[in-house]
């Protein structure tokens, strides 16, 4: 199979969804980029992260809308767009940007349907960089997922792979709802192997990354890859069963609690702030349908309740390292 | 009656506005009666607002409208029972009962919706507009918003992007004196919103929103210049409203005599009827039999309403997805 | 002691602040209301719940600061003065509002002093109405409590009683953070016994409204006086302990696990949405800390993950119930 | 040399925006070393803006800032030696080594933050004059933002708030040319951003940003307006850019020769010893000795952050909250 890169898998998603619907159109800040300066230059950025080069080029200024920076416009656009019969995929940049945006989201397109009585569907798509460990500090390198999945009306996708992130952004570009699309940007350049042609991959159906017998752990976005990590390492001596939800919403909370009522030992790690988190969710769901299969008590590892530190040293602490993973592992084993 | 407009769109001008009048004062009749829900807030003053501008837009085209928008929704073909039905918040409303006043919405009719946050409709709106171009239909859009909506961020970005992108829409301005308890001289610094508009670089004007004709005028205009694809207008249409902020509020912030003056001098309504009987068009039976059908349907509507169950049970956990 | 309403407190909170400190404004939208109306309107709304009733002829234009509908000037004006020498307490009126600004509270004001290396300090209240049961469907009465939480650097505030309101409002204007300070609107006719003189109740310690021995049940805000009412109904039969944690930032876990310790049975309730909210929070460190204490699964009660309707007959459907509670209540005795 | 502005504030600028240059010039050459964490926005090109505006301002007077905010930190007094510390996030940095580039402030010397949130300045400076009009300071603030941050809604509602309370505080629009990638002529509808203050009812001006001297008596004007209580006031003042975006920026958007024309004709520091140099006022050695002195004082604090160490890890923790 082909093996590209994260970034690759996203620009192959929207290319081969825009090729198949011409109601799929992208609008944000500098997704082209280069209007305004030299001739030639239209299209030379294609969005901050490079995700969306060649876009411009192949559907022109149709299709690939740059816009002021005005993101409550950008985001309503897209909604206002998505009730009237486009497809729109609007991006974010830093999904950290949500904040001056956030009504559009979350009290208009998310509640629309509802609201509504059922008369309507807002199939729109907001794109952003999540997460830490790019040194970009406080306002460009949060997780927020936990802050949308809350969010009713909102479907929350957090891909850890690069066939995963093709797979489930053509799914987002196709599916009826408001979805909430988080790249994680210390992923971009990260390899696997992806099919060249198009396949979706359904929301809430959790992926088994490595089958265990001891341990389940539940890892979320780039914490399944250290996951997956730890439990090769550990292979020889405790066998660890790794989850990778791929949505935080809907949350596939039935594999979740197959496989703990396997192993009887759950650690659930995630990037994001602790309070109100998934792990928080995970865990407490699996208390009240399971707690009789939990062996020990359940083991959780998200960031600290803190911004996000710009010192490099300190963002590693920030963020969950494969090192606290084994321990909390190896704790759940002793306890 | 305008020399562009034909008899029968200056009708339906009228049809609306009256349909508005009568539909909420029975609403407000209700309301003190205690049998309507939640918070209402009443369009009666403005009427000729709504119906100038969409006399001028079909189903194809779409408007998006504020927490006040039961006048926009009659202007924009949502069904009087159905709406009624939401009102009250009962099976079979617009939205099932489950949006209310201020969320009324037929996405079939391009209504997309009355909207609980002020200055939320203006992107809506863009973003409509934006399919009308990116489609090439030709359609426009319209986004209505109050004078004090004018000061939000969202909408000066939305105007902003309008021009830009050179989408077909208008914003309707709908500057009745005040937002919430707060005249608009105070919470607005420019003492003139359209001049705002303007300097973001579209036509702007300002309007008498009392006269159906005028708005009638100002819309057939701008409505020309964006299917045209000339992009965006704004038009600030002044006319007060006659209740309160919301049913119940005591108007602590204004004079009785500024309601008597307005029931007085600026009905949309009696204006309309002056207009037309100088110009000898239409006749005055013509209007009062159109009167008449209309009482009848609303009272007819509202009873029904009143009768009618609550939504099952089971709607609470419907339509939240697609699918899930 | 005097018996004063929801409304009354916090009016008091506010002019006693006002009165004992010249440094501590009022901004937002209406809350003195008449400005640009007939001569002597001026005053006369007192923010839209009317908590801020004679406020401004106390205190004046220059203290009670009526301002245009722009919420993120409003905020932002608020974090500003909060970083040069005032203490203001801003009014989003409903807290829904709040996304349309929420950058200036959670990306500004909230970290601030983490990001600036701990050289300043970010004295703001930001005050809003929350909560379902007023008929003001889907944006006008959300809980979002969960969302504030979660962010590092606020603090987040849900009183479920006048004596609580005004104490707590009076520890909010005093604190050195940004608080989120959360009214419940169908609270603000509640009465209570409120004293004359100022206090304050410190952040982060729960109150237990009932004692008991059999169950633990923790309730936030207008979920308090239900659980109070169904612990009195049942007292014959079993023994609620009714905990009511006042914060939900910071969130006293510590009195929560004294408790459970000692129940062995759990029950949270709350009005917000489920997922990553305050059950799943309450919930997981009680597994996380305590899972040996528990001798039955936790039982969680929340609102469902829908939008708020707007029928009186759903809404009532979608707020937890003394009967949902009292059957959770139930079911936990019985398993 | 302008008549109004005496001979050590005009030095005073000079140093400001020498200290920028060469500040910026050499974590631009770290930068391209490695040696610089995380994202860098240089402001190289703009001295002329943060030096004519802050020479007029006191540690009292507040500014909020911009993701390009390093000249705007120095020209407001923020220490070097702290700063560059901080831009290598190490311990001992101005904000502990916890903001970075991006979160640079002093509130002690009225620099209430550079900001990674484009708009985000607008508001915060709106709350700084607040403070000044409540007490009766006469102190005034500034935003600092962008042709592009000059589209946020943000922005928009800010100056109208300004307006509509009388806020001292003054909106410097740096018209670089981009926004990011985007050419202001594409992004902003209207063609000219100060016009569009000028419509919410201020004073607004646009000025030569490259010209220390315009920008100070620019600033003086509206300074003085604001103290007296007059209000607040826009100022646009065009300068490019020298840099990208950020480092590293391919700037596929503009031709190489636009770069050499800039470094050419609209050298701020060139432009002010050519102005002075013209009026006899200030002599070549004083402005060549100062030069040194920046130099050797930016060299030394830039080798002490390289060779620092990083934060004590318990760092990760602390700041959150007063107490907690
Ligand atoms: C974002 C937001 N802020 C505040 C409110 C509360 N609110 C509802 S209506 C209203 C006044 C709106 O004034 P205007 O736009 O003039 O409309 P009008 O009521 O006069 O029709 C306000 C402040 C809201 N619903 N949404
Ligand atoms: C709210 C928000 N949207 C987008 C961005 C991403 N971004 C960072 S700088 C920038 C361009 C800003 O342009 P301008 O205001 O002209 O400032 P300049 O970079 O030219 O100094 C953008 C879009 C951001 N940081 N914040
Ligand atoms: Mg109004
Ligand atoms: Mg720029």
């Amino acid at each position: 199979m082909p093996v590209k890169s994260f970034r690759e898998a996203i620009n192959e998603a929207l290319r081969q969804e825009m090729e198949r619907d011409s109601n799929v159109i992208l609008i944000g800040e500098d997704i082209a980029g280069g209007h305004g300066g030299i001739e030639g230059g239209i299209g030379s950025t294609g969005s901050m992260f490079g995700a969306l080069k060649g876009l411009y080029d192949q559907f022109g200024a149709s299709r690939v809308i740059d816009t002021p920076i005005s993101e409550s416009a950008i985001v309503g656009a897209a909604a206002g767009a998505a009730l009237t019969g486009l497809r729109p995929v609007a991006e974010l940049m830093f999904m950290d940007f949500f904040g001056v945006c956030f009504d559009q989201i979350y009290n208009q397109a998310a509640k629309f349907r509802y609201m509504f009585g059922g008369n309507c569907s807002v199939p729109m798509v907001v794109r952003g960089a999540v997460g830490a460990g790019y040194g970009s500090a406080a306002q460009h390198a949060q997780a927020l997922w936990p802050i949308f999945s809350h969010v009713p009306g909102l479907k929350v996708v957090l891909p850890s792979n690069p066939y995963d992130a093709k797979g489930l952004l053509i799914q987002a570009i196709r599916d009826d709802d408001p979805v909430m699309f988080l790249e994680h940007k210390v992923l971009y350049n990260e390899k696997g192997e992806v099919p060249d042609e198009p396949y979706s991959i359904p929301f809430g159906e959790a992926n088994v990354t490595r089958s265990g017998e001891d341990v389940t752990v539940v890892a979320f976005g780039r914490m399944v890859g250290f996951a997956n990590d730890v439990a090769d390492k550990l292979r020889q001596e405790i066998s660890v069963e790794v989850i990778d939800p791929r949505t935080t919403s809907p949350l596939d909370m039935e594999m979740i609690i197959e496989s703990v009522e396997h192993t009887g030992r759950l650690l659930v790690v995630d990037e994001a702030n602790p309070l109100c988190g998934m792990c928080s969710e995970v865990i407490s769901n699996v208390a009240i349908e399971s707690i009789g299969a939990l062996k020990v008590a359940p083991e959780k590892l998200s960031a600290p309740h803190t911004p996000v530190p710009a010192a490099p040293n300190l963002e590693e602490l920030y963020i969950p390292s494969r090192d606290r993973i084994e321990s909390s592992i190896r704790k759940l084993m002793v306890s | 009656m305008s020399a562009s407009l034909d008899k029968n769109t200056a009708l339906r001008g009228y049809e609306i506005m009256k349909t508005i009048r009568e539909f909420e004062t029975r609403i407000a009749a209700e309301y003190a009666a205690g049998t309507v829900p939640g918070m209402t807030h009443l369009y009666i003053g403005q009427e000729a607002v709504a119906a100038g501008i969409c006399v001028h837009l079909s189903n194809a085209d779409s408007t998006a409208s504020t927490h006040r928008g039961h006048g926009h929704c009659i202007a924009k073909g949502c069904e009087i029972g159905p709406m009624a039905l939401e009102l009250f918040r009962k099976e079979g409303g617009i939205c099932k009962g489950k949006g209310g006043s201020m969320h009324i919405a037929d996405v079939s009719k391009g209504m997309l919706g009355a909207n609980a946050i002020v200055g939320g409709s203006a992107p809506l709106a863009c973003g409509a507009a934006l399919t009308a171009k990116t489609l090439g239909t030709q359609n426009v859009s319209v986004a209505f918003m109050g004078d004090g909506a004018a000061n939000q961020g969202t909408v000066f970005e939305s105007m902003n992007l309008a021009v830009v992108l050179k989408l077909p829409v208008i914003f309707v301005v709908e500057n009745n004196g005040y937002g919430e308890h707060t005249g608009v001289d105070y919470h607005v610094g420019s003492k003139d919103i359209c001049s705002r508009s303007a300097a973001f670089g579209m036509p702007a004007k300002k309007i008498d929103g009392t006269d159906f004709f005028a708005v009638s005028a100002a819309m057939a205009e701008a409505a020309a210049l964006a299917r045209a694809g000339g992009g965006p207008t704004t038009l600030e249409c002044c006319a007060k409203r006659w209740h309160g902020h919301y049913e119940g509020d005591p108007q602590a912030y204004r004079a009785k005599s500024e309601l008597e003056e307005l029931r007085r001098d600026a009905d949309p309504l009696i204006i309309f009827r002056s207009k037309v009987s100088a110009a000898g068009d239409v006749s005055v039976a013509e209007l009062d039999s159109l009167d008449a059908k209309i009482t009848q349907q609303i009272s007819d509507a509202v009873d029904v309403a009143l009768r009618a169950p609550q939504p099952a049970p089971a709607e609470l956990l419907t339509d939240v997805y697609a699918s899930y």
